[in-house]
């Protein structure tokens, strides 16, 4: 990583082989001034992300809070279930995702990107999610259910404050992983200011491995990371308190 | 001082039965709690009293039998519609909000105005002395206090019934005791019906004005404290109620004598027997100090007796004492008699 | 019946502190408990009962001062070579365990030889009554059953020092009171020192030798059940003891008066006072039946007093009976009186 | 999946569009008796994820133990460094994997590949194993060491037992994900008889995404996924005994 760091400050020259050099930006201003601008591609991840996460985390936790509170023999056989539709080898999916996005016409849509993610996110969604519901105390629920309150205000007022800790990881590695996925996004995106991070620096990076440009690629890996780092930072705030709040429970 | 009368206003249960699969976990229980009428739910755990709160509450469904409150047919009823409150065992206070909101959230969501509510949470944080915790977290009190705080929710309320599910379990011994006279003034003076499920005699006695004692979802018995220990009807009630508890010896073929180790009296087995006493002869085994009184543990006829006497009395100086045989004695009209085969009191 | 006199062939503890950060939990204990002698330590919750013997264990390390095992120093010995068996209050068997691995896997592992394990098992499990659960898990057993897995599984190691810590604390409260005469008969069996940590008065008294009452780290006092119920040294000892606890009067400026409430008697005020008893007018608020007994609670001068009598005595006929002004009345000799600020006892 | 089923074993005219036809294993026959034969990618993908699985478990057993067992806060800073290498996006590690491999000669050596395998899946073994060991309690361990049990002792004979479930469930996440991993596998594996599933199925379906041979496509994907469903199945017993073990714990 520091590396990469490194890389990105010097020189094609120097990068190359010939000669010895100073410090430079060309990389970036490359990247930046590109057509299309990298900020598009790390825009678009963005979306794909957001949107992705947000879909999942809305079909994952009515389903995970269903099983938590279903009796244990049905919960057991469907979360078996569940697991196993999460081993599923994503890889053998593309040819079929790829002839529901020319069917349906859905190539080059980044929302549209968000349903074979929020596919593949959700069983591992339901599993995390469903063991936090499971370890909230029956009682607490039930306290709310003799206060009045409905399903809804239960949930809102009582399930998800002490969900965050949990909701924010999980949606937290379904965005890494959106960010991060390659194979879908470069069967479903072909336009150029379409693509999402990780197709953009495969394809600075190029076909073959000996004509890499180093700098832009390393530079390209620097701007594609530090997001997620920032979010990551964003959301250790988050984690920590869940973490203290899981202390103090127990 | 205690409204035994129960009167239609109140909670009647009626032939109430919970299965579930195989398992009968409430078996056909009657019950009638009057407005302002404690009752205790007492028996060892497993004895169905918990299903029976939950039942009432709405938590659990009844099999058959019909739950009614304040004259009107509950049964069937989702707990949100029941108008009761609950305190749980583990208070189930809400951990991620503070405590004047845990008590508010309720009231909030039901549309109180909030001046109403305001005024209300202030009153009952005064009347339960919690001002000063009015912010902090569940996580923050003692077991105490979040006791208190589970009350305060449940007052607030203003429900026609309230079910508390062993609240002072989790409080030490001497602040359960402390509190025990608090929570039945508190309670009291709501004046509406009380049903409080416990495990712990001492508990049921000093706070109910009624017990019922459950075992295997099966009533015992049901009536005043003093009723129960005095008069039990079978040999669950007499064994379940007083501490140490009671001694059963085979006097008699086919039956047990009862005997309340406080109703035996140390003696040397050389002094004459008045008419109305009997007695036999006891090899001594040890002594339990408690305080005020004495636990001596005997050996009669290859069953263990105990005999609790008063630290200063002449039971306990001979028990302590290690010179001649002795005797335990009792005067007859303290025997409880029972049926071995049912256990069912004879006489 | 006691051994008090400690030997130096048990444990001794001197001067022994623990201070974590700012707190300190442990405050210089000295301490002795012969072979065969149970010391029971007594205190509320945080009082550092628990740390004291998670530092006798060497589970925590101690800040200062000694602990001596047998003559031998083991103050900073890992707790493998403390050859100390521990009871803990989650009993803490191994869950994926039958019962009977459970007590041979410790053994297994030190290269017993297999025959001595089989028999030193078989006869651990028939002392304890736990043939039939030989091939079940823990999960399938009782919380009875559990307790006395763990003890059986201390008694193999048949350790210099036995430490048990709240073993009782999860169980029913009828159980706990039937499974104190034959948990102390099995400890004194062994003849080790034992070190018993509780919160409950009771068990305290009824199952040790000497009681040590911890509070805030600090020991309060040391003595037999009958010592410390009788002559308390403060305030706080006075208070933690006895069911119901002592009432504090503020009679004399600067001082309480500890009474206890088995000392009352209620009498009407008309009736002419004795020359070495005193008085109080009281007013009555309500009773609690306990089965033999019966506590009354009443108003004096703006405390509340509670008076312990016998169901049968006249002053529980007084407390249930509705006419005239009545009076508590005791003997002098029975007042213990404390220093108000201190709450040390002046006499 | 199951129409891939159905495709992998209808002849290719019928696929193309022309015509009607009967059922066919001319594509199984055709990839197993290939050059390498099916079963070679099979077995190289076994391989991998097996000892990549191995690796990280090896490595992340203690990691978790010590984690667990450390003060709270200290543990907390280090948990949170960790979910952030977790969150590390991987596609951004190859080409400095790339030039990993080739300075070391570990170019097509199944065995390195678990490597980098291993490095990627530590994190998130690391936190699944943390939390699993912070679930015994520490009074368990405690009663061993009082019983004389050295460190090794107690790992063995309480505190993995009680992993069981959590590292089968860990085992069986690190083992899906090498198996299904693409990217690495393609720039590490370059000789035919060493690839891996992954890119031995984009392999056969070809660079271009119009002149895809769907039924072999379909039937490589059948035979690629079979084992790991194999695997599950086998698996499912453990999950459930795991679960089953928790419910009574609880």
């Amino acid at each position: 990583m520091l590396w990469q760091l490194y890389t990105s400050f010097r020189p094609s020259a120097v990068l190359t082989g010939g000669g010895r050099g100073g410090w430079t930006l060309e990389h970036y201003e490359q990247l930046l001034n590109g057509d299309p601008p990298f900020l598009t591609y790390l825009l678009n991840s963005g979306i794909v992300g957001l949107s992705s996460t947000a879909l999942t985390l809305l079909l994952a936790i009515p389903c995970a809070y269903a099983l938590s509170r279903m009796q244990a023999h049905r919960a057991r056989n469907i979360s078996v279930a569940v697991a196993a539709a999460a081993a599923f080898p994503a890889v053998l999916l593309f040819l079929a995702l790829l002839e529901v996005a020319r069917d349906f016409h859905l190539a080059n849509n980044l929302l549209a990107l968000s349903l074979p993610y929020a596919g593949l996110c959700l069983p591992l969604a339901i599993l995390l999610l469903q063991a936090a519901f499971r370890d909230i105390p029956v009682e607490l629920e039930e306290a709310a259910l003799m206060e009045g309150m409905s399903l809804w205000q239960r949930l809102r007022w009582v399930l998800l404050p002490l969900m965050a800790p949990a909701i924010s990881s999980a949606a937290l590695l379904i965005f890494i992983f959106c960010w991060n996925e390659y194979p879908i996004a470069l069967t479903w995106l072909s336009q150029a200011d379409r693509l999402t991070l990780a197709p953009a620096i495969a394809r600075i990076a190029g076909s073959s491995i000996f004509t890499v440009p180093y700098g832009a690629f390393a530079a390209a890996t620097v701007l594609g990371s530090a997001p997620l780092l920032l979010i990551m930072l964003v959301f250790q705030r988050q984690i920590i308190s869940g973490l203290t709040q899981g202390a103090i429970k127990g | 001082m205690t409204s035994s009368s129960p009167a239609r206003t109140g909670l009647v249960l009626s032939q109430l039965c919970r299965r579930v699969g195989q398992q009968t976990l409430i078996d056909n229980l009657s019950l009638e709690v009057a407005p302002g009428d404690i009752l205790a739910l007492l028996g060892p755990s497993g004895c169905g009293k918990s299903t029976t709160l939950r039942c009432i509450a709405g938590l659990d469904r009844a099999s058959s039998g019909s739950i009614e409150l304040a004259g009107k047919e509950i049964t069937g009823r989702p707990p949100a519609e029941r108008n009761v409150a609950m305190v749980f065992q583990s208070y189930a206070l809400y951990p991620h909000l503070s405590v004047r909101k845990n008590l508010s959230l309720g009231l909030e969501l039901r549309r109180v105005p909030p001046a109403e509510i305001e005024e209300d949470v202030e009153r009952v944080l005064a009347l339960l002395q919690l001002e000063a915790c009015r912010e902090r977290k569940p996580a923050e009190l003692s077991g105490g206090q979040r006791q208190r705080v589970a009350l305060a929710r449940a007052l607030l309320r203003k429900p026609a019934l309230f079910l508390l599910d062993e609240p002072m379990s989790n409080l030490d011994a001497q602040l359960r005791e402390d509190l025990r006279g608090e929570l039945r003034g508190i309670l009291r003076s709501t004046g509406a019906p009380v049903v409080y499920v416990t495990h712990d005699q001492h508990e049921a006695m000093g706070l109910a004005d009624r017990i019922a004692v459950l075992k295997a979802g099966e009533l015992q018995q049901l009536g005043a404290a003093a009723e129960l220990y005095r008069n039990p009807q079978n040999q669950f009630v007499a064994s379940f109620l007083g501490s140490p508890s009671i001694n059963l010896l085979p006097l008699h073929p086919g039956a047990l004598v009862g005997l309340r180790p406080e109703h035996l009296e140390v003696m040397e087995a050389s002094r004459p027997l008045a008419p109305e006493q009997a007695a036999l002869n006891a090899q001594r085994e040890h002594l339990e100090w408690l305080g005020d009184r004495v636990i001596s543990h005997w050996r009669v006829q290859g069953t263990s007796v105990k005999v609790l006497s008063d630290a200063q009395s002449r039971s306990a100086a001979l028990a302590q004492s290690h010179d001649g045989p002795l005797q335990l004695r009792w005067t007859r009209e303290h025997e409880l008699h029972f049926e071995q085969a049912s256990g069912r009191r004879i006489r």
